[in-house]
């Protein structure tokens, strides 16, 4: 992957390459690998939670753990805004949303799974790209009204087909809003391969048609997604606009809980995209510098394991769904009809 | 008091709007220094500048879109599509993004957002333009649909639309912008939704319509009263809520009804009128609901528009063949 | 003969059209070697290639769009949208575009284009997916609407679609996609269009779906046949063209009625099947026509969607109190 | 405009730029000078008859006919389809479309416009953007077919911030696809300037997004347009590709018939641009060449005014709008609803 154009800090095995100084501190880049192992053990225990059917579809951040943790780590969620797709858990958990919330979200829950008050986040979004407009109005809403904060969205390279994507990308350009476009391409779109999805050399060459910068980044070097990603997000407070970074990385396991993928990908392809597990990576970094071992591996294994189970159990205690909130948040007011229908289905 | 057009009330809406809350900007194709392609939002950046009435690119997805997350930010917009037909553009923004946060978010983000567009045919717009899709928008069922169709509704309305915590489809009859003046208060006021207007009263029959299509009522009914049918005219002025109600009051009154729209028959909101009025007021009919709609074909040439568009001799024939059922 | 399910009847349909006519094409997101997210297209890409099986990018307005001019340089392509909610985001190339081609070309470029995707809930999809927008469709007036609710009239609806010389979208019940199975010919055959299906008959009351609603209707009838109520079930099987004269003719014969669909009410297709019916059969309704839909509201979380849909057991209660009023 | 990146042949008072070789023979070029005053006449005819009523909305060409000529002369009408917006009357009569068909369009005959059987070109479009996937899916096909033919589409830079742009543009990347896009840049979308469209540099800038070439022209320069365009057609039919032109030019005029430009537009600007008059340029280099002359300025001119005359003359002659035709070519066949209306139209 170290090829003309991508960012890179750590080679594949771990190590600085040349000339490259990281700018994180080893207890920051323990923090980010703390929540890669919790998305990933997250990721197999809801996998076996869906497989009893306790849990609905979801998707996992398998592969793509330091794309998503490195990036988020740039941003300060007391002042800034998450917007994402649906592949970031870590990123919504660092933001401040409790575990206990999405895993009541996958379970069908959620009402319970609301996201509070105090966070500066949206919803998780299906509807590819759709989310694109809402960030960029986020941002240039910030900007009118001279409020802190900037933006980020997340997208796959498939939802960057969208047109929505366009439409996003040039409004924020004519704006200068203060937005950071990140593109996740993890070569799949489902079972769409990334060849068929755009004859685009990068992604992030799109980004001259908007009148900002592109980057490319490695996605599977924490310390790399870090880094471009925090330049972008100084860039956008400084006031001097959006930026769309493509973070190259691999979805290493299936797309959701309903696909199979051994029925389009190359087994080769997943077995080299293991040699280039991020969270290897950062663990032999770490262990380069004397900060990873053994012990600490198992400890921090250890620590994620429980703070699932914790949050399974608290789970259990939310309210069930009642079926009046079939009525609820509609509108502020409930219409007449609306309202005579609740009433059939609560048989009063 | 003054005497307004359609187009004169809107724009006192938005400029009174504006001037009381800051929050309230306005964003679409051409509303700047052209004033929007009719002129809704004439002067109003020279009052409020670039950053509240701003000119976007050429892209309704976005408009929409961006509105939401404008909203999101504290800020209320009023965003301007430049003809109704061109929501279809923006159609995944408008019934499942606008329409639904509320409810996606489970009431975490309400969104005070206005999408103003002017529909109707009459005046010879290119295909497309005056596509008369009102009944796709109710089918998305958390967006107040409201559609007035005269110098005072507009002005009231409009306030009400973007005072509203929710989404509000605001449609404006475009035939009808400039065609005539009502007296409109200089004050603001607002005119509540799901409530219909018993623009004329009678006693044989009753008109419902909403837009454009009231005016063709009204017609319909000024020539029914010369051959003595008394017709009762029924400006349903909100699709959602609707006010079935007073759809129901009127039929029952009268024990004959015409729905009339602009839009092609088959599945037009008329139907909705209808199989409500037929579910709420089967026992007072005396004979079957009529409806008078556009036909069941693309938007013709425009030199053929009034040959398709309801006329309103084909709402008397309707109303002379009801009454004599 | 073959037991087939309705996945099975729908590649059949694909597969024997594609080996009858090289000029069909199939285009669509994950249509090739995953055979689409429901394996309808399961094995033709290994047959046929990508030339003829191709996986597009992600973009549903350009899966339509595209579709138009493939179709005006002689092919005949049957595109997928994955699912039929994200038709909102080709809402313009579909009714617009598409619908209108051969209307605003005055006959110049007619467009055999068929668009298939899967429509409704009941089984635990996301959000927008199972979205049951049917009538919006029907808004557009120059595209046929057409929707199987089994193995056998898949199959020979989806080649009547493929060779009809006009777009069709072919809307696919995705709850019933495996749902049991039924004899279905291997050889071709075509179901036309604009004729509705007595799926049982019946002396006291009709029932009236469409898609996975006919199931819904087929179960409240038997619980009603305990009870000693007959009541007919009739299948649209197809929305554009409708069938007027076979429910006029099933209503008047039992002068009662239950319309059942997925959508939530207002605006539903059901209202222009009641306002039909309340124009053509008035003198023989016993009873108001009643609707059993879902709720006007978005669609709910998966684990409430049992309660929001039309389940039999309202249907039973609507069509129970129908008959007694 | 002689800028960095735009491609131009002749200097805006008609000089060959140094060290330009035009590849156009003269004949040629007065062919194109003749098709571009064709336009320009029919502009002020129509304009004319407009204001008489007789007319319906129109938007003229004017500024932007060596945009357009210069670029349909790159194409062959036999085997080369034709994909218009609205605002490029002289590519129609140069694929053949008689001016008496434009002419009952515009006087709302559009049944007896239609275009004829054997032109290879699709009904302009006011659904902006709308035609682009079109043209995407016309060129896709005769590839896939094996059909010999490249597919040129024009847009306006308007036009171009919507979706569909994008979305076809990745197709036409993804599938190769033998097309042009040409996209004018006439500096304004309505009353909407070109620099609130988008902060993009050059539209062209995009067309590194989908893998294709973009190239800027100076679209006042013919001689340029043509050669910019002849090279994209080229590619095409070499089974190359795309390309995306931007071709800058301006709108002289109003946007159409119910625009007023003097409420947004600085009447400087308008001066300007028409010093850059794309007419006057290439009547200066003919000129130079001893091609052009007073005389046969005041004959083209006639000769063009001639054949408007009778276009309309034969325009009188077409059949008028019948109301059955509101039921025809809905679909093969009407339904049964539709039929009865039709009954209930025509009082049968
Ligand atoms: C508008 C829309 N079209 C189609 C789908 C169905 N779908 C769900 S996920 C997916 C693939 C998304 O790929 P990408 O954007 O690359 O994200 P990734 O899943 O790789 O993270 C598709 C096609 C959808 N949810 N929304
Ligand atoms: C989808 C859509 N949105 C809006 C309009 C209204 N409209 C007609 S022309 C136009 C401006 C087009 O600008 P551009 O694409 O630059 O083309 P130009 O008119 O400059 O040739 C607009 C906004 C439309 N016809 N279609
Ligand atoms: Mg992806
Ligand atoms: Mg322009």
């Amino acid at each position: 992957m170290p090829e003309n154009g991508v960012y890179q800090v750590l080679d594949p095995s771990g190590r600085l390459r040349e000339g490259a100084k990281p700018v994180l501190d080893d207890e920051f880049v323990l923090e980010g690998l703390r929540w890669m192992l919790l998305s990933r053990a997250f990721d197999s225990k809801a996998t076996a939670l869906q497989r009893q059917g306790r849990f609905g579809v979801f998707s996992p951040v398998i592969g793509q753990e330091a794309s998503v943790v490195g990036s988020a780590m740039a941003f300060e969620p007391r002042t800034d805004w998450l917007v994402p797709q649906y592949r970031e858990l870590p990123a919504y958990l660092m933001w401040g949303f409790p575990l206990v919330k999405h895993i009541l979200n996958l379970s069908g829950n959620p009402v319970a799974g609301r996201i509070p008050d105090d966070l500066k986040m949206l919803p998780t979004q299906v509807s590819l790209a759709a989310q694109l407009p809402h960030a960029v109005g986020l941002a240039w809403g910030l900007q009118i009204q001279g409020k802190e904060g900037v933006v980020v969205t997340y997208f796959g390279e498939g939802s960057s087909s969208e047109g929505d994507f366009h439409e996003s990308c040039n409004l924020a350009g004519v704006t200068g809003a203060p937005i950071v476009f990140f593109l996740q391409n993890n070569q799949w779109a489902i079972s769409t391969p990334r060849s068929f999805q755009s004859a685009a050399r990068y992604f992030a060459d799109r980004a001259a048609g908007y009148g900002f910068p592109g980057r490319v980044v490695d996605g599977n070097d924490l310390l790399a997604v870090y880094e471009v990603t925090k330049e972008a997000v100084d860039r956008a407070r400084r006031g001097e606009g959006p930026t769309l970074i493509e973070s190259i990385t691999y979805r290493m396991s299936f797309h959701n809980t309903t696909d199979n993928p051994s029925r389009y990908q190359d087994p080769k392809d997943l077995e080299e995209a293991r040699a280039r597990d991020p969270i290897e990576r950062i663990e032999a970094y770490l262990r380069e510098r004397g900060m990873w071992s053994d012990e600490k591996a198992k400890e921090y294994r250890a620590v994620a394991a429980q703070e699932i189970e914790d949050a399974l159990v608290e789970a259990q205690q939310a309210p069930r769904p009642e079926p009046a909130q079939i009525f609820e948040n509609v509108f502020a007011e409930l219409t007449p009809r609306q309202a005579a229908q609740r009433r059939e289905l609560l048989g009063e | 008091m003054a005497q307004l057009t359609i187009i004169e009330a809107i724009r006192a809406a938005i400029l009174h709007e504006m001037e009381e809350d800051e929050r309230v900007m306005i964003l679409g194709l051409d509303v700047g220094r052209l004033g929007g392609v009719f002129r809704t939002t004439d002067g109003l950046i020279e009052k409020f500048g670039r950053k509240r009435v701003f000119d976007t690119p050429l892209a309704e997805a976005s408009i929409i879109g961006s509105s939401i997350g404008l909203a999101i930010s504290g800020l209320i917009p009023v965003a301007e599509i430049q003809f109704l037909g061109f929501t279809h553009q923006a159609f995944h923004q408008l019934g499942q993004q606008l329409g639904r946060y509320r409810y996606r978010s489970r009431g975490r983000f309400p969104l005070q957002v206005t999408v103003r567009a002017p529909m109707g045919g009459g005046t010879k717009t290119p295909e497309f333009h005056p596509d008369a899709i009102e009944a796709q928008f109710v089918q998305s069922p958390a967006i107040k649909v409201v559609m007035p169709s005269n110098p005072y509704d507009a002005k009231g309305m409009l306030i009400e639309a973007i005072r509203d915590p929710d989404p509000v489809l605001f449609i404006e009859p475009e035939r009808l912008y400039r065609k005539g003046r009502a007296e409109v208060p200089d004050e603001a006021y607002t005119v509540p939704f799901g409530k219909a207007r018993v623009a004329r009263e009678g006693e044989h029959i009753t008109l419902i319509g909403w837009s454009a299509a009231v005016e063709v009522c009204e017609h319909a009914a000024a020539k029914l009263a010369e051959e003595g049918i008394s017709a009762e005219v029924l400006d349903l002025r909100s699709l959602v809520p609707l006010d079935i109600e007073s759809m129901v009051a009127s039929v029952v009154k009268t024990g004959r009804c015409v729905v009339v729209h602009e839009a092609p028959l088959s599945a037009g909101f008329g139907a909705e009128v209808v199989a409500t009025l037929q579910e709420e007021a089967f026992y007072s009919l005396d004979a079957p609901i009529a409806r008078v709609a556009s036909y069941d074909t693309p938007y013709p040439p425009a030199t053929m528009e009034n040959l398709w568009l309801p006329s309103s001799a084909r709402v008397v024939n309707a109303a002379r063949k009801t009454v004599n059922a």
